[in-house]
C-alpha cells in the first residue's frame, strides 16, 4: 500500500529551472518592450500601414528573443518548451500584456498544422518564414451561409491540371488586411456528404483575386474582415493533406486552436486592475472596495477565476503526464469567457454615470473596450452554444442535435 | 382596476411606431451615431408635426395634458428605434418640473413653447462623473444683490447642443442628500458646451462650462434651496422615460431575434429551432414583459402621487437597465457573428442599455431604495 | 386627436363593489376558517381518512359560504364572478393560505371543461357534484413512458359494446387516493398519427379494476400518485368530445390549468414572511435587515415578484376587454416558478446553520419544505424547459423543436 | 508545477468507488435515511478493514500518513455515494487536530485507535444554531481547581451518537473571533444526546447537553484560552472535506443525468437531445470541474500551510456548495418528474449540499473572507 510515496504528490511549485525560465522571459520583456510600455503607454499606431511595420518589427524581435515559437520543436526554431513553460510563457505574456503578435495564426495555427500534416515542400518553403514575421498568414474557415457550421461551405476550387482556380467568399478573416498567406478550405467535391470534398489549401493572398474588406465590429474597430476570392489561384502543391480530406485537416487545427490558451491569466490581470480601481475609488464617502456590494461581487468573480486558472493547470498536468490533454480543457473558453463578459460588465458598472464616457483615454474607455470585446471573445471560434455541445456530446457523450 | 393600455393607447404606439418607421427608424440612430448633426431637429420637427411635443403639456398651454403612462408608451416607440432626441428630457423631465416649480412667466416662456415643438430642454444634473444622484449635485450657485452667480462645470449634459435651456442643479445649502438644491433655468447660449466622447453614440453628452454665469431672480426655477424635493420626483420620472424606451428597445430585439431564429439556417435547420436559441429568447420576451409591467406601474404611482412611487422607480429602473442589458447582450449571441458587428443593431440597444444602466445609480443603488422602503 | 380622453386610461384602484367582495371574502375566512388557523395553527389531520374527511368537511363549508365555484357561472351554482373579482379572490386566499380545496382539480378542471364540452347528461350527472365536494376528481394525463410527451401515450381502451375496458398506467395523478372520478385520456385508435385516436372518458374511480399507490416526494410527502387500470370499465356516454379526439379536449383543459391562476400572490405572502424574519432576527450583532447582502436580495426578489404580479395584472385585464388572455399569461408558470425557488431557497440559506433541521416546528422546517416543494411546483404541469418551448413557439413563433 | 493527481491517486480513488458500490453504493445512505442505525458502524468496521481509517493519522501511530489532498480524493469517492458516517469529522478534524495540539497522552489514547477502526470523533461547535463559526461558541467552561465544568447545551453536533469521543468548543475568555477559545476531548458517554431531525437524512445531528460535567485537566485539548487558532484551520479542513464530498456526489449527477439523456425517450427522442437538457448538465460537469480544482487547491494549500489557504478554503467553500446545490437541482430537474420522487437519487445529494452551504459559514460570509484576503 505504500508504493503511493514513490510518486511525488500533487505539488503547485515550479522548479529553479521553471522560475528561471519564467525570469529569463520577464527581463526580456522589460528590455524589449517599446519604451513607456510597462509604464502604460501602449501606443500602437493606429494608421493601417504605420500599425503593420509595428507589428511586424515587434514580432521580428520577438523572434530574434527566441520568443516567437515557444511551443514549437527546436528543430523548426522554436524553445522547444515544455507544457509548464508555456503556461509560465502565457502566464507571465498576460501579466504583461505586450502588443499583439501579428504572426499569431501562424505560430499558433498554421505552423504545427503544416508541421504535423505538410509536405516536406510545405515545411521548407512556409515553416521558417513564420516564426520571423516574414510571412503573415490568416486562415479562411466561415463563410457567410456557414459560419458555425463549417460543413456547409461552398468557396469553389475548380481543377486546372496543376493549379485551382477559387471562387468565394470567406468571413470573420482575422489578419486578412495583413496576411500574405491564406490557409484556405475551399470545396473540391459537391457530390458527397457534407463532410467529403473539403479541401485544405494554401492559398497567395497577394495576387489579383484575392481581395479583402474590413468588418467593422461593435467596438467600433475591425480585426475581422470579409475575403473575396475572383478567380484567384492556388498550386495543388500547396494542397495540405489530402484532397477532399480538408475537413479532418481543419479539425486537427482545430484541436490546436482549442487546447492552446486560456483566458485565465488575463482575467487574473484584469481583476488585478479592479481591485486597485477600487481601493483607490471613493464613492459615497468611502472607498469602494468597503462596499459591501462591492466586496461581494470581487470575492465571487475571484472564486471563478480561480477556478477556471486551476482546472487549466489540472488540464496542462494531466497533459504533461499523458501526452494528452484532459476533458477539463474543453471547458476553458466558455468557463473563462462568460467570467470574462461578467467581470468587464461589472468594471463597467462601477464607474457609475461616467461610464457613459467612451474615449480610450478616459478613465473607463479601455473597460468599456474590453466589456463589448468581450461578446466578439466568446463568439469567435465557437459561440457558448456550440461549447457546450461539445462538451455535452464529445465530453459527456450525450446524443448529438437531432438532424431532419 | 384596468392595468392595459386603452385602445386609443393601442393605436398611438402604432402610429408612433409608423411614424418613426417611415422617418428611416433605426437609421435615425445611426445618422447621429455617425455624426449627422441635423437628425436631432429634423426629427423633432417631424414629431412636433405630430403634435407630440406637446404631450404632457397642460391643456392651458395648448399641450395635450397627457399622464406619464401616456408618455411612457410613447417613449417605448421612441426607444424601439433608438430614435435621437432630448424626448425624456424635455417631456418627461423639464415639462413637468416647471409646470411644478414654475412661476406664471415661467410657465409661459417655456410650456406653449415646447408644444409647439419650438422649445426644447435638457438637465445638467452631474458635477461628480463618479457619484450618483443626488450626490451628484455639487455645484454652488453663490446669491448675489443682483441674483445668482453660477460658476463650475457640469461634465455629463445631455444633449446640451441641442437644447434650448437647461435645468440646472446646484447646492446652494450645504445639507445632505436632495436638501439644499436650488434649480434654476439657464439658456445654453449663455454657456461653453464641449462634445464628450460617448458609448451610446444616439445620445450625445457634453461638458458645460458656467464660467461665473450671472443669472436674474427668474432664472430660479421653484424655491431657493428647496428644489430637492421635485429634482428628486424629476430624476424618478427621467428614470421612467430612460426604462420606457429600453423596453420598447427590447421588444424589438426579441422581434429581431425571432425573425433571425426562423430565417437563419445552420446545419440544415433554422437556429430557431435549437433549444439554446429558443430559450434564450423565450428569456429575453419574459424579461422584457416583466420590466414593461414595472414600468408601467411607476408611471402610474408617479401620475397618482403614489407613496409607492419612490420603490416602484427604484425597482423598475434596477430590473429594466440590468435585465436589458442582458437582453441586447442576448440578441448579439442569438446572431452570432453577424450579430458583433457593427452593421447589426444590437450593440445600438446595447450601449444605450449600459449608459442608462449607471446614468442615474446603479441597479445596487436602486435596490437599496427598494429595501429601505420593504424593511 | 381627444377622443383618448372618452376612455379610462390605466387604472390600479379597485372600485368600491371590488373592495366590498374583498371585504365579503375576508369576513368569511375569518368566520370559517378552523379555529386557531388564522394564529398559524394550521393543523390538517396527518393520518389518511382523517385528514380526507377534514378536506371534504371545508370543501363543503366553502360550497356552503359559496366560495367553492367563484369563475364558475352561476347557473352551475358558481358565482360568476368577474376576472378581477377572481383575482382577488385568488390574492386574498394566498393571503389567507387556508386548507387547500380537495376539489380543485373539479373545479378549476374538469368542471369547466364539462360546462364547455360535455353532453347535457355529463353535465346534469357530474357538474352538480363538483362544488360541494360530493365527488371528487383526479385526472388521468402523464404516463411512465408519456410525460411531457401526452402523445405518447399507451393506455388502452377496447371498445366492447357500450362500455370500454381499460388496461393501462397512469403516473403523477393528483388526489387519486381522495377520487371518485377520474379525467382520463385513453388511446381507442393505434393506427394513425400519435396524437390521433386519444379519448377522453370519465372512469368511476370505485371499481374494482382501478387502484392506486402513492409516490413518495423529496418532500416525504405524497400527493401524487400511480394509478393502476387493470380491466377497468368505463361507460362510452361517458366519452368527452368525440371519440379519438381527446387530444384537443386534453389541449383546452391544459389552457384553463395555464390561464388558472398566478403564484405571484403566494410570493409576496412568503415575501412578508422573509421581510419579517430578517427584521427580528439578529446575526453577527445586528438584525438581518440591516445585512446589506440581505438587503440587496431581498430588493432583487420584490422587484421580480412585483414584475411577475403586475405582469399578471395586465394579462387578466387585458383578458377582461378581449375575453383572450394575452400572451403575457404563458410566462406566469416559469417566470413565478423560478422566483419561487429563488425565495424559498435564499429564506433556507438565511437560517444558517439551522438550516440543517427540518422538524415542521423547528423554525426553518415549513420553509425547507417550500423550497424542497418549488421543485415540484416548476415540473408538475410542464417543465420549465417545456413552458420556454411553448413560449418560444405559440407566442414567439420560433419553429418547433428538430423531429426525426 | 504538477497538479494532476498520480496513479496511486488515481487507483485508489477506483479502489474506493468499487468498494462502495460493493458495499451498497447509495443504498448505504437510503439505509440510515431509513432509520438504520446499524449502516454507520458496518460500514465504519468495512472501511477500517481496508486501513482507510488510518489516512491522516501519522506514520509513528500506524497511521498512513496521507497529506489533506489525499483525504479529500477518498472523500470524493465516499460523496459520490453520500455514504454515511463520521469520515470528515474524525480523519478530516479530529485527527489534524489532536495531531497538532494533543499532549503525547492524548495522541496516544485516539490516533492509533482511530487508525485501527477503533475510534470515531466529532465536532461540537455551534451553541447558537443561527450564528457561523466562530461566533457560534459560546458556551463558558469553568476552571475549577479539581479542573473544568461545562455546562450547556450544543445544538448540532454530527454523529454524536456514532462517536467515542466530542471535541468541543468553549470560550473561556471574553475574546472576540476565534481568541478566548479552549478545546476538550468529552467521552459520549458522559453526555445526554437527543436526536435532532435533520434536512440531510445521512448526517444525524444531535442535541448535546453538557449538564456540570466535570472534566479532568486531562480533558483539554491545546493552551487553555488558546485553542482558537487551531479550531480555525479545523473548521477550514472540515469545509474542504465536505466540499469534497459535495464534489464526489456532483460527479455522479452529472453521470446520472448522462445516462437519462441518452436513455429516456420523449417527442420520439432521446431526452439529452435537447439542448436544454444538454447545455444544463454541460454547466454541471463545468462547476463541478470548476469546484474541484479549487478543493484540490485548497487542501493542497491547507496542507502546505500557504498563506493563502484561508482565502482557498473559503474560496472553494462558497463556490462549491453553492454549485452544487444547483447541481444536484438542475439534476432534478433533467429527470422531470422522476427527479422529485424519494426513489431518485438527486435529493439525498440536494440536501446534503443545502445543509453544508450553511452549516459553517454561508456562501457570503465566506465571500467576506475572500474579499478580505484580496483587499
Amino acid at each position: 500500500m505504500l508504493d503511493r510515496f514513490t510518486e511525488r504528490t500533487m505539488d503547485l511549485e515550479y522548479t529553479q529551472e521553471q522560475e528561471e525560465f519564467r525570469q529569463e522571459l520577464r527581463s526580456w520583456y522589460e528590455e524589449n518592450l517599446p519604451d513607456g510600455w510597462l509604464e502604460g503607454e501602449r501606443d500602437i499606431p493606429e494608421d493601417g500601414e504605420e500599425r503593420e511595420e509595428f507589428l511586424r518589427d515587434w514580432q521580428s524581435k520577438l523572434h530574434e528573443g527566441g520568443w516567437a515559437g515557444v511551443h514549437w520543436p527546436k528543430e523548426y526554431g522554436g524553445r522547444g518548451a515544455t507544457l509548464v513553460e508555456q503556461l509560465i510563457y502565457n502566464e507571465e505574456t498576460a501579466r504583461i500584456d505586450p502588443p499583439p503578435s501579428i504572426s499569431v495564426i501562424g505560430t499558433d495555427f498554421v505552423g504545427p498544422t503544416l508541421i504535423a500534416a505538410g509536405t516536406e515542400e510545405q515545411k521548407e518553403r512556409f515553416v521558417p518564414n513564420i516564426l520571423d514575421g516574414e510571412e503573415v498568414w490568416c486562415q479562411g474557415y466561415s463563410e457567410p451561409e456557414a459560419g458555425s457550421d463549417l460543413a456547409s461551405l461552398q468557396c469553389e476550387a475548380i481543377d486546372e491540371g496543376d493549379t485551382y482556380r477559387i471562387n468565394g467568399q470567406k468571413i470573420w478573416t482575422s489578419y486578412a488586411h495583413y496576411a500574405d498567406w491564406c490557409f484556405l478550405l475551399v470545396r473540391t467535391d459537391k457530390s458527397g456528404p457534407k463532410h467529403h470534398g473539403i479541401t485544405a489549401v494554401l492559398v497567395d493572398m497577394n495576387q489579383d483575386g484575392v481581395s479583402h474588406e474590413p468588418i467593422d465590429q461593435i467596438v467600433d474597430d475591425s480585426t475581422f474582415n470579409h475575403v473575396y476570392f475572383d478567380d484567384a489561384v492556388a498550386k495543388k502543391e500547396h494542397v495540405v493533406g489530402d484532397v477532399d480530406d480538408g475537413w479532418r485537416v481543419a479539425m486537427k487545427l482545430s484541436a490546436f486552436e482549442r487546447s492552446a490558451l486560456t483566458q485565465a491569466f488575463a482575467l487574473e490581470k484584469s481583476f488585478d486592475e479592479l481591485v486597485e480601481y477600487c481601493k483607490n475609488t471613493e464613492r459615497g464617502g468611502k472607498p469602494l472596495s468597503e462596499h459591501t456590494t462591492v466586496r461581494q461581487k470581487l470575492a465571487e468573480l475571484d472564486s471563478r477565476i480561480q477556478a477556471g486558472k486551476l482546472t487549466y493547470y489540472r488540464n496542462v498536468s494531466k497533459q504533461m503526464k499523458t501526452g494528452e490533454p484532459g476533458p477539463e480543457g474543453s471547458m476553458d473558453k466558455v468557463f473563462t469567457g462568460e467570467i470574462k463578459q461578467d467581470l468587464e460588465r461589472f468594471k463597467t458598472k462601477l464607474l457609475g454615470p461616467e461610464a457613459a464616457v467612451w474615449d480610450e483615454d478616459a478613465p473607463g474607455g479601455r473597460w468599456q473596450t474590453s466589456y463589448l470585446q468581450s461578446f466578439g471573445t466568446q463568439i469567435a471560434g465557437g459561440t457558448p452554444d456550440i461549447q457546450r455541445n461539445i462538451i455535452a456530446e464529445r465530453v459527456l457523450g450525450l446524443p448529438k442535435d437531432a438532424k431532419e | 382596476m384596468d392595468f392595459s393600455l386603452t385602445e386609443e393607447q393601442e393605436r398611438m404606439k402604432e402610429t408612433v411606431r409608423g411614424f418613426l418607421e417611415d422617418e428611416g427608424g433605426v437609421e435615425l440612430a445611426r445618422r447621429k451615431m455617425d455624426g449627422d448633426e441635423t437628425v436631432v431637429d429634423e426629427l423633432w420637427d417631424s414629431v412636433a408635426g405630430m403634435d407630440y411635443t406637446a404631450l404632457t403639456v397642460p391643456f392651458e398651454y395648448d399641450g395635450l395634458g397627457d399622464d406619464m403612462v401616456y408618455l411612457a408608451l410613447f417613449l417605448e416607440e421612441v426607444g424601439r428605434f433608438a430614435a435621437p432626441g432630448p424626448f425624456a428630457e424635455t417631456l418627461g423631465f423639464a415639462v413637468p418640473l416647471i409646470n411644478e416649480l414654475g412661476t406664471e412667466e415661467q410657465k409661459d416662456a417655456y410650456l406653449s413653447s415646447v408644444a409647439d415643438g419650438d422649445t426644447r430642454l435638457s438637465v445638467a444634473l452631474h458635477d461628480e462623473a463618479n457619484e450618483t444622484p443626488p450626490e451628484t449635485v455639487t455645484m454652488d450657485a453663490e446669491v448675489t444683490e443682483d441674483g445668482y452667480v453660477l460658476d463650475g462645470t457640469k461634465p455629463l449634459v445631455p444633449y446640451a447642443d441641442n437644447v434650448d435651456t437647461l435645468v440646472v442643479a446646484t447646492r446652494t445649502r450645504d445639507e445632505g442628500g436632495y436638501g439644499g438644491v436650488s434649480l434654476f433655468l439657464v439658456d445654453t447660449a449663455e454657456v461653453e458646451t464641449t462634445p464628450v466622447e460617448t458609448l451610446d453614440g444616439t445620445r450625445p453628452l457634453y461638458e458645460v462650462e458656467f464660467d461665473d454665469l450671472t443669472l436674474d431672480e427668474d432664472a430660479l426655477l421653484g424655491p431657493l434651496h428647496g428644489g430637492g424635493d421635485a429634482l428628486r420626483r424629476g430624476v424618478d420620472r427621467l428614470n421612467v422615460c430612460a426604462s420606457a424606451a429600453l423596453i420598447g428597445g427590447a421588444d424589438e430585439a426579441v422581434d429581431r431575434s425571432t425573425k433571425h431564429g426562423n430565417e437563419r439556417e445552420q446545419y440544415g435547420h433554422p437556429v430557431g429551432r435549437f433549444q439554446a436559441v429558443k430559450h434564450r429568447t423565450a428569456d429575453m420576451w419574459m424579461n422584457m414583459q416583466g420590466g414593461r409591467s414595472l414600468v408601467y406601474y411607476a408611471a402610474w404611482a408617479l401620475e397618482n402621487d403614489d407613496p409607492d412611487a419612490p420603490r416602484a422607480v427604484a425597482s423598475a429602473s434596477a430590473f429594466v437597465t440590468e435585465e436589458c442589458t442582458t437582453i441586447f447582450g442576448d440578441d448579439i449571441f442569438n446572431h452570432g457573428g453577424m450579430g458583433f458587428t457593427w452593421d447589426h443593431d444590437a450593440h445600438i440597444f446595447l450601449k444605450q442599455a449600459r449608459t442608462w444602466e449607471t446614468f442615474l445609480g446603479s441597479p445596487e443603488e436602486h435596490r437599496e431604495r427598494v429595501a429601505e422602503a420593504r424593511l
